[in-house]
């Protein structure tokens, strides 16, 4: 039953939406990589409205990440070369989880292996970690075993991978968070779907580069970045599109330059059940709230009662 | 003391070009009852425009405050990109400005100062400036030639007994300029020490303050900063007390976390 | 030797460029489907200054296109659903071909089939067309009979088309125009170069989709679309980057959200010995003029003699 | 008659809002002496700001033309949008504006006018107004009952014995409006008729004028237009004539080009 508003002339909506079984408080998920790991943005937002909070991407070691410049601003969206710095796992479940356990939203923590073995091991060690709801695996980090191409413009180690997280994920549900530098975004949702993956997240940064034309140099360290932001946006609806329709009744969490509550509708038309907010908070960290008051204001005045059911819902 | 920032939605009351640095530019805006809150070596974070393009914060270091407002800078990447800035900002009432952030220069005015400052870090140097002199205090200014002229018209704006502009016609990467800080250092003993400007002023301050008996910190006033609100990461520097981000944490360090 | 300069001081540059032995004046090409046939630009450029001319892209048969709005701003991006509307083949040569056959630049003939078979046809047609410099394959169009997913994205598809092509050009230079929807670009460019082909472009646009969220209908008709302009810049660059890393030596045209003479700089850095500027003529035809002047100003300010030194000399 | 358009980089005297509609807006731009060359149902290519969003030119229609310059109206997206580049015109001194562009109305003041107009279409008519008027014919100006404020108060500049503005509530589409503009013909009868405004206005006049004795020509001020010069086939429109670009071969036609 929603829960019943005090103003009675503007009905409230219902913005409880399900991931895969994943009940969520509202639709908008803090992407990883943008918001911290969590009290950064503490002050600027009400996690009660947030449906969940991805913290910065961890990996197996603790990185020191890419040197400086880390980011660049181009033409509408963001090219970032951070380069995954983070605490690494045990850190992360010893100093920062505990931090973020009790905040009024779901954990979605974002890890990235450098080999199969090392997401299997890296799940089983979030499986039994408290406060971690659910496990999303990033995909469109590079294989280093394998010389550093992506795991998830792979189909065979997207399946491999999956597998290997699901296996040891003691239950706890599984997000898979593709590539988007791949030719079919289905074929990679249904390798993922097929070897146990409760939903995935469509999708991480594509890859971009910029050169500073007055020495000639890239502007990035390792030359190639993930680019993210506005200018991404209608490729990344166009993604979250075909894994809907290719497979329907599959979970799938839209990102990709959302900066305002209609940019969340797009992703919900085009197919997703929720949608991921990542750029945007670097811009300003008050979006969350902004964007989800926009949403309840949208379903009023589109007459839905339920966020849910504006997923799909196309008007031919 | 770090001060509480908040998000304002401040009118511009004028838009200006101090001069020295084509890309610079400086922005009046009226913040009434502030003053008491802003400290010299922080600054606001301002959404230029509500397009995508720019679409990240710009670093506005204060570079004054009065009871009706504050006095920003802004340091552009070019001088074309400043004149777009400018151009946008015209056009706004109402400028999205969260601050007064970051760290503060701790002032000990009951010294007199020596400041090393380049870029639009000489702004955040004329602005510590005047708590020096309001408390009678001698006040050495250290800029790069092409800023003196710059220097001084700021430091006019404040009254400027106690204060003597000096300028360095050296490159601030290599080792001429440290020397030269070593030298400024030999002969002010016991002076409150501050720099601000880009990395390298800050590296050639941070040596030559090594054997300073006085207090020395730095200001990093030209750093990357992306989010600005301690969340992405882009800022990150390793100090010798580990890594640091810049735009929480800083933009003011003490002098020993650079050497 | 380059031409001798009159203005003693500034050294003229020598502005020409080689495509796969292909001599154009200047690097610039007017990339397909945003200068019309060629005549419409005319009264804001200098096709002296213009390397080539691509007009718009034909089908064996004349296409209406598709129904209203063809077109859709979007964050710095541009969404276009045209659909191919063009004269077809038959009056292409017969009416479009003579009007610009005395243009003093080279013509570059883009042209889609919707089979292989209907390739080669078109092919052995412009292979004896008087004025016809290169031909073009536009493999980012759908391969009708396939089911409609675009040649480019099938690298079997893309050895067998640029195999019939090559066999029915009688010789004539031809070009392969990549789709960037894929995700190992330079497979597709190795399948193109290993099957006769003497450049490739890099690229055609994004695929995209947009929804109307005041009345939840896609924007356009055919919901997907291409996606040009300043947003895509930094992810073409990174396709031209790694066609050029390998393939060494294999010519790339490099397009994508040129907009100014920096940006072309860009390209040339990434690996590319030429580069088309289309959705820019949308928003300033005399671009083309601007772009060339700015260039040459660059490389006199850089100190290159010869602007085809600027291919791939990034400074490490 | 084609007027040859040319790239003017032109100051911006001032910009309005002509009211009747949020998403409309009014720029005067100083170009001198481009008066005897600007036609009504002409337009300009503007482009707003300098970045990448916007990043297409947009259509300003001709409004009016004096010795001094010219004066623009806009129809926005939105009244959001319509805000949105009104605050970027404010911050550039001159606009990059292309015009005037595309056919014109064959004006025929020897002949009393019935025009039908809405939107930014009745700037467009009332230019064409003043020409019937100068020339000391009647003009019946028919509008949407929420633009005949807007009307009046431009007819009213420009001196308003010979005019009637009569408005309309009666939606675009649909049959009802077809029937009126029949019977205002019926009561018109040899005078110059003229329709400006979205589609829908367009083909219902067009079907209403099929027994007008008189010339009957529209102008199609809101549709999609991408590049504007002629090259990209964003804007073709059937016709019983045939396929059309409406940015380079419009934006007036004759009626029965849309029967
Ligand atoms: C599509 C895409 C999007 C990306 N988006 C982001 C992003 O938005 N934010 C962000 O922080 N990073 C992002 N990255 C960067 C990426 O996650 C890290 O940079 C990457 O994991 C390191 O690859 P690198 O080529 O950048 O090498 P570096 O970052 O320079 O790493 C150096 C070395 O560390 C080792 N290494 C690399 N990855 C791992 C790993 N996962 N675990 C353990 N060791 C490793 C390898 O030996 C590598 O050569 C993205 C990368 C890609 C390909
Ligand atoms: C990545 C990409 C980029 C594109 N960029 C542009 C562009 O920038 N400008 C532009 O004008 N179009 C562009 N197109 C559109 C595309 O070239 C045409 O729309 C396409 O050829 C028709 O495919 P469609 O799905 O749009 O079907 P429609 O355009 O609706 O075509 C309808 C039907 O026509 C038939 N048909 C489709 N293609 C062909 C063909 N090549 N030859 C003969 N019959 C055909 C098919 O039966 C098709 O279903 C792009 C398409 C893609 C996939
Ligand atoms: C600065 C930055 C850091 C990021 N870090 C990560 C990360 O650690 N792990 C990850 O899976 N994605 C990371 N991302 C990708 C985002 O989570 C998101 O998938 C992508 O940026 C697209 O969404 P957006 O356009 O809303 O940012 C990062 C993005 C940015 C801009
Ligand atoms: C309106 C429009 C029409 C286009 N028509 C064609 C076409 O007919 N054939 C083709 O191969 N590419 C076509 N393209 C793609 C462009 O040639 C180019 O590959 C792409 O837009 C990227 O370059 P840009 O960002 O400079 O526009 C078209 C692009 C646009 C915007
Ligand atoms: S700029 Fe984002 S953490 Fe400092
Ligand atoms: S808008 Fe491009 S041809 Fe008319």
């Amino acid at each position: 039953m929603p829960p019943h508003s005090v103003e009675a002339e503007a009905p409230a909506v219902d913005l409880r939406v399900s991931v895969g079984g994943v009940e969520l408080a509202t639709p908008l998920i803090l992407a990883s990589g943008t918001w911290g790991y969590g009290p950064e943005a503490l002050p600027y937002l009400d996690y009660s409205r947030v449906g969940a909070l991805s913290p910065k991407g961890i990996t197996r070691h603790p990185r020191a990440g890419n040197p400086e410049p880390r980011v660049r601003e181009c033409n509408g969206g963001l090219l970032n070369s951070v380069g995954l710095e983070n605490v690494g796992i045990e850190a992360f479940i010893a100093d920062k989880l505990p931090l973020i356990r009790d905040y009024p939203t779901k954990r979605v923590v974002n890890f990235s292996g450098s080999s199969v073995e090392e997401f299997a091991e890296m799940a089983a060690m979030l499986a039994v970690a408290e406060g971690v709801d659910v496990l999303e695996a990033n995909l469109s980090c590079p294989n280093v075993k394998a010389g550093g191409a992506a795991f998830g413009t792979d189909e065979g180690l997207v399946r491999e991978t999956t597998a290997a997280v699901r296996g040891a994920s003691r239950g706890r549900p599984v997000w898979i968070k593709l590539s988007p530098n791949v030719t079919s975004i289905s074929t990679m949702a249904r390798a993922a779907r097929d070897t146990g993956a409760d939903a995935v997240t469509v999708a991480n940064s594509f890859l971009g580069l910029s050169f500073d034309t007055r020495t000639r140099r890239p502007v990035f360290a390792n030359v190639v970045s993930g680019y993210s932001g506005p200018a991404i946006k209608p490729m990344m609806l166009r993604l979250v599109y075909e894994v809907a329709r290719e497979l329907p009744g599959f979970p799938v969490v839209g990102l990709g330059g959302v900066m305002e509550a209609e940019d969340a509708v797009e992703y919900f038309l085009a197919g997703a059940c929720a949608f991921g907010v990542g750029t945007a908070a670097l811009v300003d960290p008050r979006c969350a709230g902004r964007i989800v008051d926009g949403l309840e204001a949208y379903c009023r005045s589109q007459g839905f009662e339920r966020i849910r059911d504006l997923q799909g819902a196309i008007v031919r | 003391m770090i001060q509480a920032a908040e998000f304002f939605q401040a009118p511009v009351v004028h838009i200006a070009e101090p001069g020295g640095d084509a890309a610079l530019f400086e922005v009046e805006l009226e913040l009434p009852g502030l003053a008491g809150r802003c400290a010299p070596g922080q600054y606001f974070l301002v959404r230029v425009g509500e397009g995508v393009d720019p679409l990240l914060r710009r670093v506005f270091l204060l570079a004054g405050a009065s009871r009706e407002g504050v006095v920003l800078q802004h340091h552009a990447s070019s001088p074309a990109e400043a004149e777009r800035l400018r151009a946008l900002l015209q056009s706004s009432w109402q400028l999205d400005a969260f601050g007064p952030h970051g760290t503060a220069f701790a002032v000990d005015d009951a010294r007199d100062a020596l400041i090393a400052a380049s870029g639009v870090g000489v702004a955040a140097a004329a602005f510590l400036a005047t708590r020096h002199l309001l408390a009678g205090r001698a006040v050495r200014l250290l800029v790069p030639e092409e800023m003196a002229e710059a220097a001084q018209s700021l430091v006019e704006a404040v009254g400027d007994e106690g204060i003597l502009v000096a300028h360095f016609d050296l490159p601030l990467e290599g080792p001429a300029l440290e020397a030269r800080l070593a030298a400024e250092f030999a002969s002010a003993p016991g002076h409150a020490a501050y720099a601000a400007g880009p990395r390298a002023l800050v590296d050639a301050f941070a040596a030559a303050a090594a054997r300073h008996d006085g207090p020395a910190q730095v200001c990093l006033t030209d750093s990357t900063i992306s989010c600005g609100f301690g969340m992405c990461l882009a800022c990150v520097v390793d100090t010798p007390a580990g890594r640091r981000r810049i735009c929480t944490e800083g933009l003011v360090f003490d002098a020993a976390a650079f050497r």
